[in-house]
């Protein structure tokens, strides 16, 4: 019975389980696909275009559609659109994952100390996150940006610190839920110290909820990055960003829509392959979620 | 009157929210790299030009005695003036909040009278055409950036096709793009959690108790699921109702909409602290609200709830 | 008699709630000897498992002291406490929840010994986990398997086996069989056992089940509502059941016994209730169809015939 | 038993399936099961014998998508229910057939007074009647389920877990049905609590005449509620008769004989208990033969191959082959 002759379903591991079903799921796939194009032309962006194009006003072709020398066309100041959407990629992805891995390390502090000790740690810790989360997120950032000023590191600090208040909680519900469960007490029972319980007990098993929020998250602060670019805050012009680049070329869209088209397409597919890996993943962690 | 008491309490918490949070503001707001007056007198004001607009806008005082001083007038409801053009920010708050709020709640009622009636039916048809196209109309909703959609419907249907106003508020026209853009992101929220919480409640065993009594499938899930799968969704829309007040600010820009969204970009873009500070407060303010309405619809719904404790 | 192996004295423990204080373990004396079982026995509520947990010191006491071979446990300070890792276990109720899911059997087993320094080198370890697994019929091919791949009985032999990895000699079985089928519960039963004898174990077997702690126990303690009502040898118990909860107990429990068909029943009224700031008196006596006036005054376990304890003012 | 009569429910050579993406779980196999008017039939098994399945199916509830019928019949009062239509069904479903689930605490609706979840019965099956007439068949109820009927206007959560299961089986008994399917109704429960709640059904069912069909893991239940019993592993009854017959424990099939081994006698000591080797059988494997020969101590080489009749002597009947023959059971 136990014999392992082939792999047959039950004989996996919690995490190789985990694997399998987010293989199986195909939207998920795709959006691994997808993601995993986008960085690489992202990360090639050197190779692909150099980063003189993404400044460099070719005046005498303004407004080029998209042809064979230009594979994005060009923008009112005969601008590269293809290198300066790569490059703003760059900066887009680069941001929006430091903003998470901020939020997600200091929430993670914050929620896990909350969630595994208890008591007036908790309530302390928590008040100040019920504080935080009373401000919408998008005004607390805007305050932020009011006092730091303008650039992509004081916006990446912005959206990072107004989005702490909701990964505290996610990580304390998560701790909370298996603070009580029963091998946490065997592990105590056995002299397990708090360390060596979080490290090897608690990680390892509340990590799939935090994952799965903190892609779902990803999506929505890609959307945020751009968002303030397309408003003027954070990332400055000549520097291309997603956003931004919509924004100066708005006013030309209507003659020239590619200007607007492309970029937005390019925004849109990555937010959408980050949504489908966070759903896929959601369903493989707790496959309940979804029949 | 359990409700009016649970109410009250919840107002008085406010305040130390408010408190709380607008000493941490003052604090972000004071530690600001860079000399604000010179910044807002521009390059060639003299020293002593300086140091009077310092002293006008009270920066030379230790900053716990300028919160003191700033509390002390919010208690009187003097939130002081902006230091671009001297308004009172009160009444710049006044008038602009109207259009806000008129945009946000409109967004808010299309995005549930739509995306919860779909978001159910997607779920009691689970595996159907219907919840495959409404699952995946969520889906783009939800990866569309609001900016770029925004921009884009506004150059097709008001300056190609000419059916709607460009900008401004000029009449019910004028909402009617605001409104769905706005609504976007939150209907395909409230598609997928209607959803979710439908299924969620449809596997519960009191569902299966009432097909038991011989009650019809319809039936079953008009009497015993809709309310029970309506406390998620209720808890969801505060949740949301917030973000919706956030995502006024692009909205109303892109529309040119004089409500507070622009006026807080504008303040955020010249750092005119006390119009952002008052800003801050007054949608906490609003925000705290609606979500004790919420808080108090959820108890209407749930008998489980005790609002007394 | 030697000294007991485990005691408690006046062992209390309280929890604070909203509506008040929950006293979930109320001045419970206990004594196991070593190779001895006690089958602490009552319905959910009762305190039985808090019980076992304050004993471990996996819960804080409130007041009293827990002795283990004459030392009182709840005075360790943190250095001392490998000595009750060492000689005081746990088995806990649900196989499901109470082995990382995310650890191999194998993994399970040997971290205790490795947190509790038994062995040195990682051969030796897992020599020791290959012994054990063995002495607890698990077939040494489930070592690289996870706990969701086997079933409750399984399982639960696992989490035996991880309680034994320290070679303990008291282990408090926190209805251990109670979410296993009957026939893998009689596997696990027989397994006590066995290891009982071989290794001169002590059990405290806190179970709701009646059939089950008649089996296993020397000695049975009944609780209701945080308090010990009886405490005698486990024949002595079965055959004279002095207080009127236990038997309403043994009368209610369903057997597979023709003889019992047709008895008459006297079910028990009502159903418990949580002692929150319990007023003094019979905790039972809303229940009980004795009960007068004599039942509000202080009922405390009294001696009534050698070794068997009631706290009932109407018997004894 | 007389074979010609027509029972309230026949149940033939039943199986259900659940397909999943993985696997197809076997989870009721040619089963076949009987039960007469005001009959009370203990169902006996282990986790995954399916026994709530058989419920389920009785009431075409099981999990829509997953749960398949996929053969078999299922007939009451003479009438074919996998046949019928759903409008006919919805009519028989808590008036003629009602159930009691496993779980107290979560089957009941958190959102409505207990009174209306009571009431609904009525106002689904009786629309003839008035609502001064359904109010008081409501209060009546409760108080033959022990709870004041002042109580209906609470919600669940306002109960605890022995008076919600007393709501339940109101609920369940307020059309006076022909037959209660009870799904593990006490397990959830306490001792105690299970005397009163067993009681109860008892008293209740001799009132209205219903016949009852008790599913249990718990032989000690059977022994004192039921009238007759089937023993079922694997989705197979192995064994069924009157209580008297099989818990005389003389002629047992082996796996019956084996689960009374398993039980400690709260009268008899005994220095060991007597488990069934191995395990459950994996529901996912087809079995050719007997499916208990693997756990069998009796197991013969025809158990491998051969799938043993039911052999039935005075009413008593066990599906092995050791009884084959024998005319002394």
């Amino acid at each position: 019975m136990f014999k392992r002759k082939k792999k047959s379903l039950s004989e996996y591991s919690m995490g190789e389980l985990v694997m399998f079903r987010f293989r199986k799921n195909k939207l998920a796939m795709f959006g691994v696909f997808l993601l995993a194009a986008v960085f690489l032309a992202v990360l090639l962006a050197p190779v692909l275009s150099s980063y003189d194009n993404v400044v460099q006003m070719h005046v005498k072709d303004r407004f080029t559609s998209p042809n064979g020398s230009y594979i994005f066309g060009t923008d009112e100041f005969g601008r590269d659109l293809f290198a300066r959407v790569l490059y703003g990629g760059r900066i887009s992805l680069l941001a929006s994952f430091a903003i998470i891995g901020i939020a997600l390390v200091m929430g993670a502090l914050i929620g896990g100390a909350a969630g595994y000790f208890g008591g007036r740690v908790d309530s302390v810790l928590m008040r100040v996150v019920d504080m935080l989360m009373a401000v919408p997120s998008t005004l607390l950032a805007m305050a932020i940006i009011t006092a730091l000023g303008n650039g992509v590191w004081k916006l990446v600090v912005a959206l990072a610190v107004s989005q702490i208040a909701r990964f505290s909680r996610i990580v304390r519900s998560a701790v909370l839920t298996l603070r009580n469960v029963e091998f946490i007490e065997a592990a105590q029972c056995y002299g397990c110290s708090s360390l060596r319980i979080i490290v090897k007990h608690i990680l390892p098993n509340g990590i799939g909820p935090i994952i799965v929020s903190a892609t779902l998250n990803l999506g929505q602060t890609i959307l945020s990055i751009s968002s303030m670019g397309y408003l003027g805050l954070g990332v400055a012009s000549p520097t291309p960003e997603w956003g931004t680049i919509i924004s100066e070329n708005k006013a030309n869209i209507q003659a020239y829509p590619y200007l607007g088209l492309i970029p937005g397409i390019c925004i849109a597919l990555t937010v959408m392959a980050v949504n489908f890996i966070g759903d896929g993943l959601r369903d493989a962690f707790d496959p309940r979620t979804k029949n | 009157m359990n409700w009016v008491k649970y109410a009250g309490k919840r107002l008085l918490m406010l305040i130390p929210v408010i408190i709380c949070v607008t000493f941490i503001l003052f604090l972000i707001l004071s530690a600001a790299p860079g000399n604000l007056a010179r910044q807002l007198l521009g390059q060639d004001a003299t020293e002593e030009q300086i140091e009077a607009k310092q002293a006008e806008m009270g920066l030379d005082k230790p900053l716990l005695v300028r919160y003191g001083l700033y509390m002390r007038d919010v208690v009187r409801l003097d939130f002081g003036e902006s230091w671009i053009n001297g308004e009172s920010v009160l009444e710049r708050f006044q008038n602009r909040l109207p259009y806000t709020l008129m945009l946000s709640t409109l967004a808010m009622i299309f995005a549930v009278a739509i995306g919860v009636p779909l978001g159910i039916m997607s779920a009691i048809r689970q595996y159907s055409l219907l919840d495959y196209g409404t699952t995946f109309v969520a889906i783009l909703l939800f990866s569309l950036p609001a900016f770029w959609l925004g921009t884009m419907c506004q150059i097709l249907f008001c300056l190609i096709l000419r059916w709607l106003p460009t900008s401004g508020i000029t009449g019910w026209k004028s909402y009617i793009l605001p409104t769905v853009i706005l609504g976007a992101n939150t209907l395909a929220s409230m598609i997928r959690m209607s959803r979710t919480s439908m299924l969620d409640v449809i596997r519960q065993d009191y569902i299966r108790t009432a097909r038991a009594k011989g009650a019809a499938m319809q039936v079953v899930v008009r009497k015993h699921a809709l309310r029970n799968s309506l406390i998620p969704i209720v808890t969801q829309m505060g949740i949301t109702f917030a973000g919706t007040i956030g995502g006024a600010v692009v909205t109303e820009n892109i529309f040119t909409i004089p409500g507070i969204g622009t006026m807080l970009l504008n303040a955020v873009k010249s750092r005119d602290v006390p119009v952002v500070l008052g800003t801050v407060i007054f949608v906490t303010i609003i925000v705290g609200i609606i979500n004790l309405a919420v808080d108090l619809i959820c108890a209407l719904i749930d008998p489980r709830i005790d609002l007394a404790s | 008699m030697s000294a007991p192996m485990v005691e408690t004295i006046n062992l209390k423990k309280y929890f604070k709630t909203g509506s008040g204080m929950l006293h979930a373990v109320e001045d419970v004396n206990l004594k196991i000897e070593k190779g001895k079982t006690l089958g602490v026995v009552g319905e959910s509520g009762c305190g039985k498992s808090t019980l076992g947990r304050t004993i471990l010191r996996l819960q804080p006491a409130t007041d009293g002291q827990v002795l283990y071979e004459g030392e009182d446990v709840l005075k360790y300070k943190k250095k001392d406490m490998k000595k009750l890792h060492l000689n005081m276990q746990m088995v806990f109720q649900d196989p499901f929840s109470s082995l990382d899911p995310r650890m191999s059997i194998h993994n399970l087993i040997a971290e205790p010994i490795e947190v509790c320094d038994i062995f040195k080198t990682k051969k030796e370890i897992n020599e020791h986990v290959v012994r054990i697994m063995e002495m607890c019929g698990l077939p040494a091919n489930l070592a690289n398997l996870y706990p969701h791949e086997l079933d409750g009985g399984f399982r639960q032999r696992v989490g035996l086996a991880r309680a034994m990895a320290v070679s303990p000699k008291f282990i408090v079985c926190d209805e251990p069989v109670s979410a296993l089928d009957v026939s893998i519960q009689a596997q696990i039963l027989n397994l006590l056992m066995d290891l009982q004898d071989e290794r001169q174990l002590s059990y405290m077997f806190i179970t709701h089940d009646l059939c089950v702690v008649k089996h296993i126990s020397n000695e049975i303690m009944v609780m209701y509502m945080g308090q010990t009502v009886e405490y005698a040898k486990t024949a002595e118990l079965f055959a004279h059941p002095l207080h009127p909860y236990t038997q309403a107990l043994l009368e209610a429990v369903p057997t597979p016994d023709l003889s019992r068909r047709n008895r008459e029943r006297n079910t028990l009224k009502g159903e418990v209730s949580n002692p929150i700031n319990p007023a003094p008196g019979c905790r039972f006596k809303p229940r009980c169809r004795f009960a007068d006036k004599e039942c509000d005054g202080e009922c405390p376990l009294k001696e009534v015939s050698p070794g068997h304890l009631v706290a009932c003012c109407k018997c004894g | 038993m007389e074979e010609s009569k027509v029972s309230l429910l026949e149940i033939d050579a039943l199986t259900v399936e659940y397909r999943t993406d993985d696997a197809i779980v076997h989870a009721v196999n040619d089963l076949d099961l009987r039960l007469d008017k005001g009959e009370t039939r203990g169902l006996v098994g282990e986790t995954g014998a399916g026994k709530t399945t058989l419920a389920l199916s009785v009431l075409r509830l099981l999990p829509e998508r997953v749960g398949h019928i996929a053969g078999g019949s299922i007939r009451y009062e003479g009438r074919e229910l996998l046949q019928m239509p759903e409008a006919e069904m919805l009519a028989l479903r808590g008036k003629r057939i009602s159930m009691i689930f496993q779980d107290p605490m979560t089957s009941l609706n958190p959102t409505h007074t207990v009174g209306d979840q009571i009431l609904e019965v009525l106002n689904l099956h009786f629309p003839e009647m008035t609502k001064q007439q359904k109010e008081a068949k409501v209060d009546e109820m409760m108080t033959l389920v022990g709870i004041p009927p002042s109580r209906k206007t609470d919600f669940p959560h306002q109960f605890s877990g022995g008076m919600k299961q007393r709501i339940v089986i109101a609920m369940a008994l307020v059309a006076e049905p022909e037959l209660l399917l009870a799904d593990e109704p006490t397990t959830a429960l306490d001792v105690t609590i299970q005397a009163q709640i067993l009681e109860l059904i008892r008293n209740l069912k001799n009132q209205f005449h219903t016949a009852v069909l008790l599913i249990t893991h718990d032989l000690g239940v059977v022994a004192e509620f039921c009238d007759t019993v089937s023993v079922v592993y694997a989705g197979r009854v192995v064994e069924y008769g009157t209580v008297e017959a099989v818990f005389e424990k003389k002629n047992n099939h082996p796996y019956t004989a084996g689960l009374f081994g398993c039980i400690p006698d709260l009268k008899d000591d005994q220095p060991r208990l007597h488990p069934i080797a191995g395990r459950m059988s994996d529901p996912r494997v087809v079995h050719e033969g007997c499916c208990f020969c693997d756990r069998c101590d009796h197991a013969m080489e025809r158990c491998k191959t051969v799938a043993p009749a039911m052999h039935v002597h005075k009413g008593h009947g066990i599906a092995c082959h050791l009884f084959e023959n024998r005319e002394d059971f």
